[in-house]
């Protein structure tokens, strides 16, 4: 097990990446165009961060999927660290949003539809803990938030892609507009692709952590009753 | 063989809900008397105030679902806790197939919500003076409404009713998964009202049906899953 | 009432089974089964873990560890389809308050795909000494014995291939007592019998015997 | 002698209400997520829409009543339901005096009531951009405000938990006579958004007064009969 | 527990006690009263109306005729003041399942007014045979038996001058059956005591009894 690897190298390589990134949005790429002055390099934080969201509720729904197939409490703890980590990531985005909301649009907060769906997608989430504090039993707890997150992700769909198109918005087209192609500065770009796999090693690696910390508590308990 | 028996102990489910229901009786028009008291509040404290023409379909809309989803919350829930706090979770679990059981119960639902829908829509259009273009438009949302609705919160009651039995944490699961639900509602009532084509409804009935079809799906995987833990 | 499960032989086994609360260890390394014609009478101080054994062999708890199996015809039966061989009462399993015991056990045979008349299930009550003039009768005006009756009833109406009892005369006077004496001896030749029990004179329906300790 | 016993023995209450639900958990905070994910639905729905400014904080006030409303409805009759429910009614019947239950669970939903608020009103201001000039009014008006729906509700709760036991029937009841309530509760938080002198709430706040008072008192004389049926 | 009630002597008395439910009649014209230092047993077959009786002597249920009266001291109990004098078990009783036993005694304890240490509470609930490990658990997670427990300290707390129990030995061992046996005992000499039974072993205790009839 990787347990044994006491200074595994690539959370320090992720750190020195993380530094230039951070180095990078602000002396790199230059003013974006369209954007009041300098507001625009918020996008590299706003959008990995968002994009990181994402992929830790599809991270919570495999391994809930997982865990009904298999039982294992690993798939278990692995779920609710995907989901606890979305949780900070959403609050992420939400924070960044508002502050280039008050920037661009005059307000922190405009009831764009963007801004209702991560809202409620929150609150599915804050949901999702609400319900595991309420159920003592491991086991029991393990299947039904799982239960509930593959429910929840049923209309995650609806809430990112319907929604936001239902109502009209004042919030960018996503990345890849209508055209197939991508409006961006070449600069701009490489530093936020530079971002986007930062947060997302990030993400992996606080993932991993979480997991890890889970599966020794679960080893303690096993340890006690045999 | 399978089949036709799951249909005859789904309907067991349902007969015996409807049976004990109207035996105890507040139960059932509980839910109808809550969206009314609701009803009035709501049109005393915000009827007479000229809203926007344009705002109007709207806004309208919306309140009307707002109304609608709280009182079907305050009962829908009931449908497993029940059997949690009586003691007979137990019994039933051991004694009917999870589909039965789910099938039935979610029956039971639909016909509480298309009561509460058929006796709040018609008074809430008379109180705020609400007039609606297509009706049969907005009879097809308004139905394929209570299936979606009753799915998901069918699905949600027998999650909480597991979890260390309270009737406040139902509100908080389904309200954040029906809120997408409800803005398609929303929007379909809105297009019923102003536009007497049937056409007009179709994009928002197509969400509505799509999301019901999603739910009913997940619900009939999950729902063994969560009923025998 | 003719019934698939009444010519079908159940074995239960059970296989160091374990369960755990917390950090209570409850039941360890158990191992033993229901077989078919014997009672299993389980004993045991209050708090020894009769009712969990019981509930892990009915497949309302999943035990913490071991494995419990229902074999039929040398074939192992998928858990999903255990509930419709088992008959279960226990304390903490209750009948609908306000359907009467008639609708109840109509109700219960319903589910399990039987065709049950009135006059059968009225014998059945009967048999369990819950007289006719009560038949029509919520179950929420029942007392304390009479509900007993209707819970036992429950859990034989379909002939099940494995019946579990819990506490099965807990609340019942010397005459409920004997008619549950009489149940256990009907169901002893065909099923699967395990009773688990504070009463003394319920031990005397033993075939085999497990002894729980705290 | 006996008043100081009677407090003691409220207190008793009291705290086995609060330590059984913070046990639980779930029920306490339960109430602010349902009356938040509310709160989004109507700011939501109802928030970027214009209202004339001469209409705003009536309407404005008028909703955050209501959803304040819905928010304790939820929570608040679980206080005499549960007891019910969980077959512990006839064991604190017998050993406790009716008006030792009846303040202590009126403190209980006092406290959920004054939690509630003081997590919604913020954040409704913020997020409908409700600007309050009397901010001392208000908060007198939502103090007095949670004494009065406590005491009606807590009353509601007993009645209903006696009836053949149905949560929802509490909703029923307690509308019609939450509604003058909420009518003068209303009229207070309006009077406090337009002026920031704390005059303007007086009318308001006699009226919420006395009511509150009207219905303590009828109930420290109902609450024995009920509670003894 | 140094108690007011430990002093008094209270004296049930009903007379021409009926009671119906709808058309039926369960209690008609009875007549009696529980003595202090006396141990009234009420017998008879499940639904005869034992807890009938106890509900119509404990204040729950009015009856529909006749009349119960509480007397200290040639002194009439006006109604309002009998739960005050009175202990009570029975099976449609529950404690709460969010609190530990010694939460909940303290809980009963405070509402009569009394200063309850924990370590008296758990002397109490040692007597009747539960343990001090499981004194921390919460009541929802215990056993048939181990929850009767807890109910019967509930009863005894205050030393109360009446003493009503129905079937307090149900779901409950040998050991748990000679722990109420000798409860009883310690109360006779001080209480009125009625304790309503289907259990053959606990007619025994009868200083005076009452047979009722189907
Ligand atoms: C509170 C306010 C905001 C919130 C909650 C928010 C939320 C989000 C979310 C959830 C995404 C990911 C969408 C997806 O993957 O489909 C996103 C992407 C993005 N946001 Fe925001 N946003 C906010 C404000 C803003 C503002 C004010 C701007 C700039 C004017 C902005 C620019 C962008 C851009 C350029 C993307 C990338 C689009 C894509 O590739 O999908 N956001 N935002
Ligand atoms: N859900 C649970 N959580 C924690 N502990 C539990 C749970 N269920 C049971 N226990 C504990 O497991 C032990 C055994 O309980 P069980 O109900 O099986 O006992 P029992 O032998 O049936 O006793 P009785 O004769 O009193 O019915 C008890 O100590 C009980 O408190
Ligand atoms: N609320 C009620 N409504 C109608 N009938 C009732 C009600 N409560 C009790 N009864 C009836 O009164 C009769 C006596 O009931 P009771 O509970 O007193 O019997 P019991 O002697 O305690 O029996 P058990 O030994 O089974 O506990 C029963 O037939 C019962 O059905
Ligand atoms: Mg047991
Ligand atoms: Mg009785």
């Amino acid at each position: 097990m990787t347990e044994r690897k006491r200074f595994p190298w690539w959370p320090w390589a992720l750190f020195a990446w993380m530094a230039v990134v951070i180095w990078a949005a602000f002396f790199y790429a230059p003013a974006a165009k369209g954007f009041k002055g300098e507001s625009a390099r918020i996008v590299f934080f706003h959008v990995p961060q968002a994009w990181v969201a994402v992929l830790a509720f599809c991270v919570n729904l495999v391994a809930s999927l997982r865990y009904l197939r298999r039982r294992d409490l690993v798939d278990d703890a692995r779920a609710a660290a995907a989901a606890r980590l979305g949780l900070v990531f959403s609050i992420l985005a939400t924070v960044t949003g508002s502050l280039f909301a008050k920037v661009m649009w005059g307000s922190f907060w405009n009831w764009d539809p963007r801004e209702v769906s991560i809202a409620i997608l929150l609150l599915v989430y804050a949901a999702y803990f609400a319900l595991r504090e309420a159920i003592p039993d491991d086991e029991r707890r393990a299947s039904l938030s799982s239960s509930y997150a593959v429910l929840a992700f049923v209309t995650m769909p609806f809430l990112v892609f319907v929604v936001p198109r239902i109502y009209w918005s004042l919030h960018p087209d996503t990345l890849i507009n209508s055209r197939g192609s991508i409006d961006m500065e070449s600069r701009m770009f490489q530093v936020l692709m530079g971002a986007l796999a930062g947060f997302t090693g990030l993400f992996f690696w606080l993932y991993t952590l979480d997991v890890r910390l889970a599966k020794v508590g679960l080893r303690r308990r096993q340890r006690e009753e045999s | 063989m399978r089949a036709s028996s799951l249909l005859s102990e789904s309907l067991a489910v349902l007969g015996k809900e409807l049976t004990s229901e109207l035996r105890s009786r507040v139960a059932l028009n509980a839910v109808g008397l809550f969206a009314l008291t609701t009803l009035i509040a709501v049109a005393y404290q915000i009827g007479p105030y000229k809203i926007e023409e344009a705002d109007r379909p709207h806004l309208l809309s919306a309140l009307l679902w707002i109304i609608l989803f709280f009182g079907a919350t305050s009962g829908l829930a009931r449908v497993f806790v029940k059997e949690e706090d009586a003691r007979t979770a137990k019994t039933l679990r051991l004694a009917a197939r999870p589909l039965a059981v789910f099938f039935g119960k979610l029956g039971f639902n639909l016909i509480l919500l298309l009561g509460l829908e058929s006796l709040v829509v018609p008074l809430y259009c008379a109180l705020m003076s609400y007039t609606v273009e297509g009706v049969a438009g907005l009879v097809l949302v308004m139905a394929c409404g209570a299936v979606a609705m009753a799915a998901s919160s069918t699905m949600v009651a027998a999650i909480i009713a597991r979890a260390s039995g309270s009737g406040t944490l139902f509100a908080i699961l389904t309200v954040p998964l029906a809120l997408p639900l409800l803005v398609v509602l929303i929007q379909g009532t809105k297009a019923a009202a102003t536009s007497a084509a049937l056409a007009a409804v179709i994009p928002a009935l197509r969400a509505i049906v799509s999301l019901a079809g999603v739910t009913l799906v997940a619900a009939v995987y999950l729902f063994p899953v969560v009923w025998h833990d | 009432m003719i019934c698939f499960a009444a010519v079908t032989r159940v074995r239960v086994s059970f296989e160091k089974v374990g369960k755990r609360f917390d950090t209570r260890t409850v039941l360890a390394q158990l191992s033993g089964a229901v077989e078919p014609g014997r009672v299993l009478v389980v004993a045991g101080p209050n708090g020894s873990g009769k009712s969990t054994l019981l509930n892990i062999l009915a497949g309302v708890i999943r035990p913490s560890r071991g494995e419990v199996r229902y074999r039929q015809n040398e074939e192992d039966i998928p858990r999903a389809r255990w509930f419709a061989h088992l008959g279960v009462a226990a304390p903490d399993m209750a009948v609908y308050d306000e359907l009467t015991a008639v609708e109840n056990l109509m109700f219960f045979a319903r589910l399990r795909g039987l065709e049950a008349r009135p006059d059968s299930i009225g014998a059945l009550l009967e048999e369990l000494g819950l007289g006719a003039r009560e038949h029509g009768r919520h179950v929420g005006t029942y007392s304390s014995g009479m509900k007993q009756r209707v819970k036992l009833a429950q859990a034989v109406i379909h002939e099940p291939a494995v019946l579990l009892l819990d506490e099965p005369s807990s609340n019942l006077d010397t005459a409920g007592h004997d008619a549950v004496a009489r149940l256990v001896d009907r169901f002893r030749s065909r099923a699967a019998v395990a009773v688990a029990t504070n009463d003394p004179r319920e031990m005397a329906w033993s075939d085999a015997r497990i002894e729980l300790a705290l």
